[in-house]
């Protein structure tokens, strides 16, 4: 299975029915996908939307429809459209509770840095630092090293986007939970062992005695969104 | 009533260079097009513009930046804007990056009248860089200033002839706030139907806020 | 002429064609019946409306349609509603032109009370302070004195509605306007001295070599709003 | 998509003595009637309400002050209501008198997250009293608490099966604020219509915030 694929599957067992959700641009979109049957929730658009359905067939299109990444998207029935304060203020205000952004690095206290790289991408924060500081739950979704390079690491050296501890890591590799005591590594992905995580891993991590295995179903349809 | 519907020439005149402007779209969805390329055309240089972000290059916002006719930018995402980014990191054009909630509510907090914005978004971040932090209650907001401009330009899907505003889907974005942070508004309808049209219910900016509507294109 | 008829066509001679204004419960509502001909300026409820018409018909009105004070009201062709915070960030934002409201007090600062006798009457400040702090221009209509007691007073003794200066007073015997060297006598009401106006006057009036009488028209037909 | 209407009895039951009521509506105009009968009716004591006014005797918020069912109150105008007035000046129900701009942005600072509002109006007045003051580029702001509340009782024309809200003319007022700043959020429409008959434009409160919907009485 495609890496990114294996990590959406695994955020969408995050997903919880009735949870309202905002999905980053990139990696996280795919998330909608893989959602399990009979799991119904609500995904957030940052531009101004509630109710985001699948891409619809071209002809069916409309061109002020959009996802945060400019990108066609559909909207259920049902759907309410808005304007960027009130967005932010479901964001910032405890509505939202779930997002799923992707990640440059996380740290030992769980902070996040995901929006510039000094002198080099700056692509800006967007609503990525409202995003971590007010959404009930914060869940990074990133590959687990860069071309072998750990990211998840003892502290970023990358500006932070903010200094809220998220709430899970979700790699190709772990699941990882930020607590008081420091990383917890909560599950590995199929085929892959604890003494691999750990030396792919800057941070130190806590290993509790079982650490047991994502429950990623292989064969899962392809549904929703996007 | 009061006759606001004029070309998109005459309404770019009204610009002059070195003007700050608020400029609504996400992505380009709900930018006023004609204005940006009128503006284009007509070769406004020195431009500060205010707007969540610049597009794509060719697209929107994109084309001012093409042109340098921006020299200084307050923007929250420029990640699908090479371009913008270069001009960024080799210092041609001075770009000021905000969190995008923050953004929203400076422009609020300049159009209804607030002396700033305190928020949580940004605390303990570059973002906080220079800027006041106010305690309250235990937690630390940092204070936003509010922001105003010249202009604001705003898409938007229907007016009627006095100016009442509705906005389309994701089209809304930014610029009902923006409607309220400009000195001089002028807005870019689809369409302009008759004063009476629009229910009142279904007004999202208020006539009195708008200064000119683009008519139709020939 | 009564006298509230009296003042409220005097500050209709104030509103301007285009102007957006809010007007007070009581008497500064009733101005909206002398506008002059042609004169054609839009209404604001800070209950949420702009575009008041007047009150329709029996069996024309609708419960969700009311003024300020809850009374039914009209809307034009071409209103808007909005909530509480829309319609205050207008007053407060710069965007309202005129703000008329009634008076308790007016001192040699230009300051207004009007919302509250001590142990006595607590009506609430309502909308009022933020009409007088932040209207382009704050008129004042309200009678002269209470019961033979002096209105217009060296310093308010009742709490204020704002530490603003407010534009213009106007009463069934003057006009006043504050200014940075104190209150300017600028209009005399017809069959009104100057001294009978000082005479009822605390404060200390600037009185200039010349002061007209207010161009009040005695026939004018009742139009308009309310 | 979840089951959210249920009888007014049921609805208020959900609310104990002494809870924290946002209750929309201006006058009476846009208030949640059937829900305050019914606090009524059962009895709920001890209750703090933040609200625009107490609306006349007898009507609205009125009938909560009559049957003093309110200990505390945060509200901007009860001019018309000598009973409030006189409960405030005797010391039975405790009364704070807050600017309606204020209060309006003090609830939505609430319900968006912010740490309070930056606003002139009071500034040098009774309402200053005890606030802290913030000069930003020289001109001084009121710091004004957010407030929030365990339940917000929502006034609304219509409502869809899923908890989109829409408003009618001046009934809109202090409603959708609320909806942002309640815990619990209550609406009582007029009426209710399936899911996908109000344009995703014209709903003004979504869904997400909104827990119960009233159903129509028999």
């Amino acid at each position: 299975m495609d890496e990114k694929v294996l990590i959406a599957k695994r955020v969408a067992l995050e997903l919880q029915s009735g949870n309202l959700v905002n999905l980053g641009i990139g990696l996280p979109t795919t998330v909608a996908r893989y959602l399990p049957a009979g799991v119904d929730v609500c995904f957030q658009s940052e531009n101004g939307l509630i109710g985001l359905a699948p891409v619809p067939a071209k002809g069916y299109r409309n061109e002020n429809l959009t996802d945060a990444g400019g990108g066609p998207v559909g909207a259920l029935p049902g759907a309410a459209a808005f304007d960027s304060c009130m967005s932010f203020g479901l964001i910032r205000g405890g509505h939202l509770d779930v997002t799923v952004l992707g990640g440059l690095q996380v740290d030992e206290l769980g902070q996040l840095a995901n929006w510039m790289v000094p002198g080099k991408m700056v692509p800006g924060m967007g609503g990525a630092m409202d995003l971590v500081t007010g959404a009930r739950r914060v869940i990074v979704a990133m590959t687990h090293t860069a071309k072998g390079a750990p990211k998840i690491l003892k502290r970023c050296n990358l500006p932070l986007t903010s200094v809220r501890r998220i709430s899970l890591v979700i790699t190709e590799m772990a699941v990882i939970e930020p607590t008081d005591d420091g990383l917890v590594l909560r599950e590995v992905a199929p085929g892959v062992t604890v003494e691999q995580v750990v030396a792919a891993t800057e941070a130190t991590l806590i290993v509790p005695a079982n650490v047991p295995v994502m429950a990623i179903a292989v064969d899962e349809p392809e549904t929703a969104l996007a | 009533m009061f006759h606001k519907a004029t070309s998109v020439a005459v309404a770019a005149e009204r610009i002059p260079d070195g003007a700050t402007l608020l400029i609504g779209g996400f992505m380009g969805v709900g930018s006023p097009h004609r204005l940006i390329d009128e503006l284009v055309r007509q070769g406004r240089k020195n431009l500060t513009v205010i707007a969540n972000d610049t597009a794509l290059p060719g697209t929107g916002i994109g084309k001012l930046i093409a042109v340098k006719a921006i020299s200084k930018l307050i923007t929250t995402h420029i990640g699908l804007n090479p371009e913008t980014q270069r001009q960024m990191i080799a210092g041609e054009t001075e770009v000021e990056l905000v969190p995008q909630g923050t953004l929203a509510e400076r422009i609020r907090s300049g159009g209804f009248g607030l002396g700033g914005v305190l928020t949580p978004t940004g605390v303990g971040t570059l973002a906080a860089d220079g800027k006041r932090t106010v305690e309250i209650e235990g937690k630390v907001f940092l204070l936003e200033l509010p922001i105003k401009a010249d202009f604001a330009l705003i898409g938007c899907h229907r007016a009627d002839y006095q100016g009442n505003l509705q906005y389309a889907l994701t089209a809304r974005n930014f610029n009902p706030i923006m409607a309220m942070a400009g000195d001089t508004v002028i807005a870019e309808p689809t369409e302009i139907v008759p004063v009476g049209e629009i229910s009142p219910d279904h007004v999202v900016t208020p006539h009195v806020l708008v200064d000119l509507l683009i008519e139709k294109g020939q």
